[in-house]
């Protein structure tokens, strides 16, 4: 039956997270992006709400109750609060769900355990490649057999960089191995493995490098999923839907705030919200991101009716969501920036910020999944 | 229960046998239909009429309720909205009298469209020439004399508005104020069966799309009814008056209205839904025989302008179906949906106005000519950023829910 | 020096063609548009103007004042009044200008008087292909060479096909030869020709033809330039030049129909001009149109700065204009019918069939020239 | 003459001069600039005072003139439009100062622009903190007491404003209110030398772009000018008073104000066409790298979507530039361009905030990262829709002139 009421569980998660957001992750993001960095104790905080290690199998000490719609509704509530720390909280998952989805029972009883704890565990995912036109399904980073293991080489960025936890995770790189991509756990430390800080227009606050890899070795057991491998194409899938959950969170922010300001500014005797050219703009910026984020329930409903690694099949409906949550999520915070006027310039006030972030929406896969 | 997007089986049914009635009896004749502007489309008319009205399969289960008639809508109206228009139905009119009529009201003008006669129609008759969307500002009067009401003024846009006041059985529901000083407080409803006298079909406006549809200026010249017909009270609630009171039985009045129109946007959201969904479908198809079909995972330097063009309007119409779905979801636990509704309608209105003139467009010099249907249904989509309120009354009535402002802080 | 402002013989064009649009194509646009058909009277009034003559040349009884700028000017001030009674005005120039361009003396000398006299002469040019993805620079339509001149095969649609005149003059049929496109004059009643009446959903006061073309022979001398041949990059570039400045003049018209109903109309006690959700997208409508304008008269400029066969020079500018042109247009109108409301959607006023007309453009290619 | 793109030897010149300016000395230092935010760019303040304040090669023959002026501020803005308005400029202060004041004030406040001491700035300041684009709201007083005016209040977003209140020789143009009763009609400018006692710099704001440039928080406690210093005349006109004796004395207050941003909008428009033409140069020069310039003959069905944004990037910018040209070439003809300058400044604003906003996700993750520019230049752009006017003051003022509305019909 169709429905889109949250049940009593949903919405103790939103309530929660929700609330969360509010009070630890809202009041310290502009402190956060002016000083491009996150508190250890914010992440801290997050991680023990549970969300990651309720979604990892009973097994390896997790709750065994992972849904990308409940991960969706996370995303877009952490988002509301802030992007980049978004990001951050939710990073440890870049590599425990691939691990949990694809990784061999060694794997998973290696890596998983760390996730399930109440401290906060770094971890990292590297996609996304530097040169013009790199196409995240089809990397051109390489993975050639050696007689022991694999050598990797090429170059990634926007890769997701935090240090903290009790012991470094390898990062997981995507390199193309005889045509078709898999996942290497590296470790960070690897020779041949440069890391070099990298700073953006948005998501100051999350720390990020460019990683260069000359001739990496890894052994045999470093690919993700062994023999069986993992399937690059549903990991997107989820990361999709993932950044459409977050867009819609900031599209939200930004909305809420531009509204505020609206009814409380007057200008020519009126409240500026009571003018239809703002009032009618605020009505439409409503209606799109409540379109984003059914489109993105959607998705994220349908990851949750197919295996892990069937992920992929769901390909369509979360590109149709990020492809709208990228227009509106700019589209979005642009207006708010415009609804504030001179105060949408400046940063005492949020706007801008999510401006910016948002602006990364388009340039993103896999920074962060459900 | 949890968020789902899984249709109930009854839905899924209804969508199959309403999709088969789209393909099999409305396609075929569209294209007639729309060159033939203001002809009666009999085969249409007969065949809904005969064949159970076109009523699905029952099946036991759960049932999306306001959901599942969404989901019809829209696969009639991929068949034809047009012709949908002028299926014989109780219309705006039956859903004001259900909204506001009494049970002996409901018993006597709707029981017609069970019945076996021949086929009958219902409308609403709101528009006037000078007021346009600002149906607060209704002319046309109704003043008591004896045990009759009677009926001056004129009324324009009404569609179905012909058959409703032609055809013997159908009725047409008029908006008329009681009591000019009282502002919306003075406006009610009354219906005025098919052929009463004083009730003129001035003419039939020639359109842009959906010509099939009847819609009509209808003259009420001393158009006498009987009081019994007055839907809801003939109390008249002047501004500021007791609040209490107002809803408990002026409620029937302007604002019984109004709440016809936040039970009609889905149906009408679902409409536009349907009329884009055929140009998407139409373009797709084109797609796939000529094996350019979208990819999704197109790098992004490489992805054709095409594919991000099919990509958005995908994206589109699901978001205004999605919009459309929550709206008639929260009538069926009964929670006010005036902001969802009006959201639903207005993306909707836009999105299928976008989706099938980018249609028309990619589908090339073919798309604009009339050996296709598409660029009729680019005509027919653009009605759904008009009627029943249009596009800036959305606007309009969102933006004061959202603001929480009350409608004299937003004009 | 850069200058904006008409000399004084161009705006005597402008104000001519303006007076011309507005008491004689206005009034009967919407009979035009509802009987599918174009009176002879109104083509030959418009003859009488001497828009072509003047710019064939003197040579050949022309007044040998070709500018594509002026051609620009008129073209907006048609199309003003009505965009199919432009088109079928305009329509002898789709022979008569190629042929000035690149027509043989013999080509030039058997063709273009008739185009200067004062009778209307028909004429037209069979460029578009109906196959999904046609593509006007590269047609499919094949010309191949036979021992005393070529066989031309394929399909053309949306073939401009007014008779009348006092002889029919051959039709101007883009085929490939040799992996080049070439224009052959091809007569009416060729054999093997068959066209085939279309009808749209807009420009319908405009005769249009499908062209079938099977082994259609056509004597050497038809090849547009006989040895030379021609330049279909020319032809095209200066086609979209026309097409810009027809699709401004279509979108002034709508826009002023909804100012002008915008200032009429009441609602809600006040006129709905004074509302802002009209009235700023009257002003947006109004910068949009003007960009355009300006925009087409420097593609036009530029032709004019450049030898006729070089046109293809000004692609990119005529192409930056064209699409600009062929967004707004279609905005522009689409907003006018949203301004009337009711009113736009019925066929008593004018603005739904811009929005119909308006929305061909997108297809349209060389259906003018300037 | 002739309609004409042709822009004259001078101007080409000029384009050129300071084309090689923006390259050699702007650019190098605009990512620094950029994170030393509120740091004078003495680099660049003393090249440009050092090396005859820009001034472009003297060229015989025709001059475009406010044309050429645009080509100059859009060549600099190319370079950094941050820097630009760090320029030791008379600003909109000087323009205010050309605009409404007399020759003797003209010889005391800009003679030192062309002087050889060292750098001074101009500036204007009419924003406050309650205000926003309303300007004829202004709450800042100005009350006569003796041979002074006493100026109190506090102005926000002041462009310049460091420069111009701290720098010995430079001057602030103050807008306000000599008699709050009279409305506009009694708002006057008055300007105050930097370092005049009462002027405090309250603090500099922390911007999306623009960063080099210093947008102060004035405060003005009894600070005290001679009467000299008033702009024009301090004659007072109510509303409904004599046009005649407006139009003659009292046009120097609100509507001078107003004059002087008709005359800065083509400036400001020009402003923007830089920064955009910066972010599309950029996104071109890396297609052509890569072996993928756009094509403007490509089949509709294998356009990529790449080349249709780059089209529409091309077309936009060039509209806005032309309309900026427009405007200005008005200006040359002495005819009143309050429309034209408000449509370019509206189009260039917007045109330029989607351009660069598409250039940083035509290039990827590389044009979202602090690498490139472009992404400051999508932070700079953004600026071109809000100051000196939003989107919305220059909307309304297009329509208020379209539709042939005093300012009292539509707000």
């Amino acid at each position: 039956m169709i429905n889109f009421e949250p049940s009593d569980e949903q919405q103790l998660v939103i309530s929660t997270v929700r609330q969360f957001a509010e009070q630890e992750i809202r009041p310290l993001a502009r402190a956060c992006d002016e000083q491009a960095a996150l508190p250890a104790a914010l992440l801290a905080q997050a991680q023990a709400l549970g969300l990651l290690s309720n979604a990892l199998p009973e097994a390896h000490g997790g709750g065994g109750e992972r849904s990308a719609l409940l991960g969706a509704l996370v995303a877009e509530e952490l988002a509301w609060g802030d992007l980049a720390s978004a990001l951050g909280i939710l990073s440890p998952g870049l590599l425990a769900l691939p691990v949990a989805d694809f990784g061999s029972p060694e794997q998973q009883a290696a890596l998983l355990p760390g996730f399930s704890s109440d401290h906060f565990t770094s971890a990292s995912l590297a996609l996304l490649e530097p040169h013009f036109g790199a196409d995240p399904f089809r990397p051109r980073t390489t993975a050639k057999r050696t007689g022991d293991g694999y050598q990797l080489d090429g170059a990634k960025c926007l890769v997701p960089w935090q240090t903290g936890g009790d012991a470094p995770t390898p990062v997981l790189v995507f390199a193309v191995e005889d045509g078709a991509p898999q996942g290497f756990l590296t470790p960070r430390d690897a020779p041949g493995l440069r890391a070099t800080p990298s700073a953006h227009m948005g998501i100051q606050a999350l720390p990020t490098v460019d990683l260069e890899l000359e001739g990496v070795h890894v052994p045999e057991s470093a690919r993700l999923g062994d023999a069986a491998g993992s399937d690059l194409r549903a990991l997107i899938t989820r990361g999709r839907v993932a950044l459409a959950a977050l867009g819609t969170g900031v599209a939200r922010a930004a909305f809420e705030i531009a509204r505020d300001y609206a009814k409380e500014r007057e200008a020519f005797g009126k409240k500026i919200a009571q003018k239809q050219a703002i009032a009618f703009k605020l009505a439409d910026m409503a209606i799109e991101i409540d379109g984003c984020r059914l489109l993105t329930w959607e998705a994220a409903w349908r990851l949750d009716q197919t295996p892990p690694a069937q992920s992929g099949s769901v390909l369509r409906e979360a590109t149709l969501a990020l492809s709208q949550v990228r227009r509106v999520a700019l589209e979005v915070t642009d207006g708010a920036v415009q609804v504030l006027g001179g105060h949408g310039y400046i940063r005492e006030y949020l706007p801008e910020m999510q401006l910016r972030n948002a602006r990364g929406l388009a340039s993103f896969e896999c920074l962060a999944l459900v | 229960m949890a968020i789902s997007f899984e249709p109930s089986e009854a839905t899924k049914q209804a969508r199959a046998h309403f999709h088969s009635i789209a393909r099999e009896q409305l396609r075929p004749i569209s294209r007639r239909y729309d060159d033939q502007e203001h002809d009666l489309p009999t085969e249409w008319v007969d065949w809904y009429w005969r064949n159970g009205r076109g009523q699905a399969p029952q099946v036991d289960g759960p049932s999306d309720g306001f959901v599942q008639v969404c989901v019809q809508t829209e696969e009639l109206c991929w068949g034809d909205a047009g012709l949908y228009l002028r299926t014989p139905f109780a219309g705006l009119g039956g859903s004001a009298v259900l909204a506001a009529g009494n049970s002996e009201q409901k018993q006597r003008f709707l029981s017609v469209f069970q019945g076996d006669g021949h086929p009958v129609w219902g409308a609403m008759a709101i528009t006037e020439p000078q007021a346009g969307s600002d149906s607060a500002n209704i002319q046309t009067t109704a003043e008591r004399d004896g045990d009759d009401w009677v009926l001056n003024g004129t009324k324009i846009f009404c569609t179905g508005g012909e058959g409703a006041s032609q055809i013997e059985g159908g009725f047409v529901v008029v908006w008329a104020t009681i009591d000019r000083s009282a502002g919306r407080g003075g406006i009610k409803a009354f219906v005025v069966p098919a052929g009463t006298k004083g009730m003129t079909l001035v003419g039939l406006e020639n359109k842009l799309g959906i010509r099939a549809s009847d819609t009509a200026t209808l003259r009420f010249e001393n158009c006498r009814v009987p009081t019994g017909n007055l839907l809801g009270s003939a109390e008249v609630h002047k501004k500021g008056a007791n609040k209490d009171a107002k809803a408990k039985g002026g409620g029937k009045g302007f604002k019984g209205a109004m709440a016809t129109f936040d039970a009609s946007r889905p149906i009408v959201a679902a409409m536009a839904v349907g009329v884009g969904r055929a140009a998407l479908d139409c373009v797709l198809e084109t797609l796939d025989r000529e094996g350019a079909t979208p990819r999704y995972d197109a790098p992004p330097t490489e992805q054709t302008a095409l594919e991000r063009d099919v990509i958005e309007m995908e994206a589109e119409l699901q978001a205004a179906r999605l919009l459309t779905w929550r709206a008639a979801a929260m009538m069926n636990q009964g929670r006010p949906n005036n902001l969802e509704a009006s959201m639903a309608k207005a993306k909707a209105g836009l999105a299928v106005t976008h989706i099938t003139q980018k249609a028309v467009e990619l589908l090339g010099p073919g798309g604009y000519s009339k050996k296709l249907l598409v660029e009729k249904w680019m005509r027919d989509a653009k009605i759904n950023d008009i009627f029943e309120g249009t596009q800036q009354i959305n606007q309009l009535i969102v933006a004061r829910r959202i603001l929480d402002y009350p409608s004299g802080m937003l004009r």
